[in-house]
């Protein structure tokens, strides 16, 4: 066995024991620690990507000393791989971006405990990603669930209180419906590893048994993680937490904690369920429908808001809704651009929420989104930050967005009966798009009013957040200029799921 | 040219310049967006009667602005019950479905669960199959559910924990005291006295269930609660001054750090060996003694330390914002 | 008394109670009743998964007189799964509890609604 | 045995209906309580002491004394003195 193959382990190891070990540090050094860790198992991911890229195939790997349906199992494949170091660097540049931020938001002597939810929230959500296991999967969604709260209520200001309690209503409904799929799903078919749960199914199905039970499994189980992920009748929760949390917690939250659930969704469709069994069994048509429906109240949503940050988080109730849209295409292309705009929207939100946070800081922190006028030439790197990402969001060529939206539009025309919605959605939707983040820009470019531009200061330079808008901007464009390889490489992720 | 002029004020670019300047809405044009004045005072009136009896509020229903949001709300909850009772329904029609109660011919009773009883004696040296399955077959999970415990007692140390950095929060601190003694009975010897008879009990029956939680029913989490819960039955016996004797949050976070940093290198060396088809080397020794069964015991005795601690943590910080 | 829901009694009442706790957690504005509700509705789903590991006639599954069949025990697998999840419950209540004494401390409500429109009208002046 | 177990079931639903219903806070986390130690009990029925006996330690003991002392902080308590006051 190459040393390799032990990297997913390493790593949910090693972050997971760097937030233990955080409880003891001050503030500083935690940070330090957190950013070490990130930056290792980032390295970790991409060299596991780089290994089932070149074996062209994924493995499996024991936790203990027992295989497959007694032990607890991890699995690692080329979309595994890629996912885990995509998120590891939109963390790190998230964590760099927010960093000051962070040590104004929290106080003093609670430093260290932002580091430790940084730490196990990364560790929780390599394991969601890397996991073969049904039961660890859920557990690991609570470690993610409680994380992500911790992250939200760390800025004790009331809003953030009660955005925080909504979240938690909001995840315990979702990981409610999600224990008793699994429970009901361990009833039918006696195994919680995905591998032979997968066998148990294929069974199952081919005896014509149990023909209620599956079709309710499917259900709870997607109505479970899409409440958790913030698919659009189930949004609520989604503006508050994203509007009022710190700047890193924002773009995490936003950038990478939905993304884990859906892409846990994906490899349960995939790895658990079947993938043909759920296309027939209609369930994906319903996320089609709530997907559009997002795509287009999200928007509508956006366009009435007034507050800048609240308005990028209903934009992620709209990119939520892009997801789940290609979930629902039900074809092989659609998964892929589900997957790739997976990658691009957490790459843009994140870019979005840390420039909007450089803008804010040169325009005297108001919320309202008037005060921004003209501070794109106040804070040029970050004007130009939030003009990539809206362009992006948009669907500018070159850039990610674009590459999605490509991709949304040839796979619609695989399908015949789910073309035409696909397709009008789509344009509608970046017409929407097109109207509040162009909004946004123009009003960050524009000279502003000398009475309204008195009490904006001119912002000392933020040297770690402009570093992490530079890279985030690269991580755009590479995205959206070296998109076919990504492409490939998620292709070929896929077909190792099965 | 006025006539221009109209052309231009109702034209799309006009509205749109209007709109980026945040002068207008496009699709709300004319709603009602803020309170009006007197709601708003009126609310605060209710605000600070809320205040002023915490206890009533719940009985007097709030007034919501507004006839759309008052809709809204009744249509919400409709909705939410009609959402709750077909969620009721669809599952009660798949357990219709289920296999029946109680048969041992059930899925689920296959060769996962014949392999845990049939070999778990020999392969994990715990008489109780249970704590053998959770700790050694299925540890990940095991360890993952530590951390869940560990990442909430975070949580509430955030939320809850009163720093005394500067004098207003000493302030702050010395009136939460003052308010947490205000409801209990202070020294009541009826309590001390259970206490002194029952604290002893308790412990010694918690840190039985730990010791033999590969033998008997019970385990960490188990044994860890009871003896939880005992140290909160002297805390209230006995007030903080006793117990911060022995137990400070430095202690806390030491006993907690050294637990879980034993766990975790412990299961990592497991892992690491079982994934890589080494030997652990690891003895099992006899099965039935209390020295048996390889790393469960130790393991056990971790997790009862940090489910104590940490219980005993939440229920400090609940009371008075630190330990 | 051979209809399903009867023969399977055990699921029928953990599903509905699973419901009852459901209801409880989304509808009832007190957020102390909500999180009661959440934790009857974990309670109810671990039921179920107790339920599905029991057999009729079998014992506990700890090795006893050398006896190691397995048609002499019930399924462990549920108990374990049940053990992890209480303690994920009591970790969620915990937060969910300390949130709420806070929210109070803020606002002086336990009424969900309540707080949500006091905190935006904090927002707003 | 049978009986027993309806009985315990029957009992678990009109707990978890009371814990709804019940105006005061007080005695719903007490019905609740009660609740957790019907389902320990029914798991002692159902041949796993494992569950029954952590849910007595954790379910009805732990949760419950973290319920009580948010109610007290919250001073839901007093109240409940003041209508002792007011009836003698």
């Amino acid at each position: 066995m190459s040393m390799v193959q032990n990297f997913p382990f390493f790593s949910i190891i090693l972050a997971m024991f760097s937030g233990i070990a955080s409880s003891v540090l001050d503030g500083k050094r935690a940070k330090h620690l957190s950013l070490c860790v990130i930056a290792v198992t980032t390295g970790m991911s991409a060299a596991v990507l780089r290994f089932c890229m070149k074996t062209g195939e994924s493995y499996t790997y024991m936790m203990g000393h027992f295989p497959a349906p007694w032990g607890n199992e991890i699995r690692a494949g080329a979309l595994e791989g890629l996912t885990a170091t995509l998120f590891g660097l939109v963390m790190f540049f998230s964590v760099v971006g927010g960093m000051e931020h962070t040590a104004a938001d929290v106080e003093g002597s609670k430093q260290n405990l932002f580091y430790i939810m940084i730490d196990l929230m990364l560790s929780s959500l390599l394991a969601l990603i890397y996991t073969n296991d049904l039961f660890t999967a859920y557990v690991f969604v609570e470690i993610n669930t409680i994380a992500g709260c911790g992250l939200i209520m760390i800025r004790q200001k009331g809003r953030s209180l009660s955005a925080a309690i909504r979240y938690m209503i909001m995840s315990q409904l979702g990981s409610g419906l999600f224990l008793i799929g699994l429970s009901l799903l361990y009833d039918v078919t006696g195994h919680l590893l995905m591998t032979p749960a997968k066998e148990a199914v294929a069974v199952i199905e081919a005896a014509g048994l149990y023909a209620v039970p599956m079709l309710v499994i499917m259900a709870v189980v997607s109505v479970g993680l899409a409440i958790k992920s913030g698919l659009y009748p189930f949004h609520y929760w989604i503006p508050d937490t994203y509007g009022y949390a710190t700047p890193t917690a924002s773009a995490i939250l936003s950038g990478l904690v939905s993304k884990g659930y859906i892409f846990l969704l994906i490899k349960i469709f995939y790895r658990v369920l079947g993938r043909e069994n759920v296309i027939a069994s209609e369930i994906v048509n319903v996320l089609f429908v709530f997907g559009l429906a997002g795509m287009l109240m999200g928007s509508v949503h956006a366009i009435l808001e007034k507050d800048t940050r609240r308005m990028i988080a209903y934009s992620s109730v709209a990119q939520i809704g892009y997801i789940y849209m290609g979930i629902g295409l039900g074809t092989q292309a659609g998964m892929v651009a589900a997957v790739f705009h997976m990658f691009t929207h957490s790459a843009t939100k994140a870019l979005l929420f840390i420039s909007a946070v450089g803008l804010y800081e040169v325009s005297g922190d108001r919320k309202d989104f008037r005060s921004l006028r003209g501070a794109g030439y106040r804070n040029p790197l970050a004007g130009i930050g939030f003009t990539v990402g809206s362009l992006s969001m948009v669907g500018f060529p070159m850039l990610s967005g674009f590459i999605s939206k490509l991709l949304f539009a040839t796979s619609a025309l695989q399908s015949p009966h789910k073309m035409l919605p696909t397709v009008i959605a789509l344009a509608i939707s970046t017409i929407l798009n097109a109207v509040y983040f162009l909004r946004l820009v123009i009003t960050l470019y524009s000279i502003p009013e000398t009475s309204r531009g008195q009490a904006a200061s001119p912002g000392k330079s933020n040297w770690k957040l402009q570093l992490s808008v530079v890279c985030f901007i690269l991580l755009n464009l590479t995205l959206g200029l070296y998109s076919q390889p990504i492409v490939e490489w998620i292709g070929s992720g896929l077909a190792m799921f099965d | 040219m006025s006539r221009q002029r109209d052309d231009y004020e109702k034209s799309w670019w006009y509205r749109f310049r209007k709109w980026v300047d945040g002068e207008m809405d496009l699709l709300d044009e004319g709603m009602e967006i803020r309170v009006p004045d007197e709601m708003l005072a009126a609310m605060d009136g209710e605000g600070q009667d809320a205040a002023r009896h915490p206890a009533e509020n719940k009985e007097h229903t709030f007034s919501y602005d507004g006839r759309g949001i008052r809709y809204f709300r009744r249509f919400y909850q409709v909705m939410s019950v009609l959402l709750c009772l077909s969620i009721i329904f669809v599952l009660l029609w798949t357990v219709a479905y289920l296999p029946a109660f109680g048969n041992a011919g059930n899925p689920d009773n296959n060769e996962v669960s014949a392999r845990y009883i049939e070999r778990g004696l020999q392969e994990t040296g715990a008489v109780n199959i249970v704590t053998g399955m959770i700790l050694d077959y299925r540890a990940f999970d095991t360890f993952g559910e530590s951390c869940v415990l560990f990442i909430a007692s975070c949580c509430v140390l955030v939320l809850l924990r009163i720093d005394a950095a500067d004098g207003n929060e000493q302030a702050r601190k010395r009136l939460e005291e003052a308010n947490d003694r205000l409801f209990e009975p202070k020294n009541d010897v009826i309590l001390q006295k259970c206490a002194c008879v029952l604290v002893p009990l308790i412990l010694v029956f918690g840190i039985y269930i730990v010791l033999n939680g590969h033998l008997s029913p019970g385990g960490g989490f188990s044994g860890g609660a009871v003896l939880g819960s005992g140290l909160i039955l002297y805390l209230n016996a006995f007030g903080f001054g006793k117990t911060e004797r022995f137990f400070t949050e430095k202690v806390y976070r030491r006993l907690t750090l050294s637990a879980l940093t034993f766990y975790c290198l412990a299961k990592s060396y497991s892992f690491f060996t079982g994934a890589n088809h080494m030997e652990s080397g690891i003895p099992l020794g006899m099965p039935g003694r209390i020295l048996s069964s390889g790393l469960i015991l130790p393991l056990n005795i971790c997790v009862g330390l940090v489910v104590a601690c940490t219980m005993y943590a939440f229920y400090a910080l609940f009371r008075k914002g630190g330990m | 008394m051979d209809t399903p829901l009867f023969v399977n009694m055990e699921e029928t009442v953990s599903i509905i109670l699973f419901g009852i706790g459901f209801t409880m957690l989304m509808l009832h504005r007190n957020l102390i009743k909500k999180i009661l509700g959440m934790n009857i509705m974990d309670t109810a789903v671990y039921l179920f998964l107790a339920v599905k590991g029991y057999i009729n006639g079998r014992m506990v599954p700890i090795v006893t007189n050398q006896i190691q069949d397995a048609s002499a025990y019930i399924n462990p697998v549920p108990s374990g799964l049940v053990l992890t999840g209480i303690v994920v419950s009591v970790s969620t209540t915990a937060l969910m509890l300390a949130l709420t004494i806070r929210l109070y401390e803020r606002y002086g409500s336990l009424d969900l609604d309540e707080i949500l429109m006091r905190a935006k009208e904090e927002e707003r002046t | 045995m049978k009986i027993f177990e309806i009985i315990l079931l029957l009992s678990l639903v009109v707990c978890a209906l009371s814990v709804a219903f019940t105006k005061d806070l007080l005695t719903s986390i007490v019905i609740f309580m009660s609740y957790s130690l019907i389902m320990c009990v029914l798991w002692v029925l159902l041949q796993s002491p494992d569950l029954a006996i952590t849910e007595a330690a954790v379910g009805a003991g732990v949760t419950s004394i973290l319920f009580f002392v948010t109610l007290k902080k919250i001073r839901a308590i007093r109240k409940e003195d003041r209508h002792e006051q007011a009836e003698r």
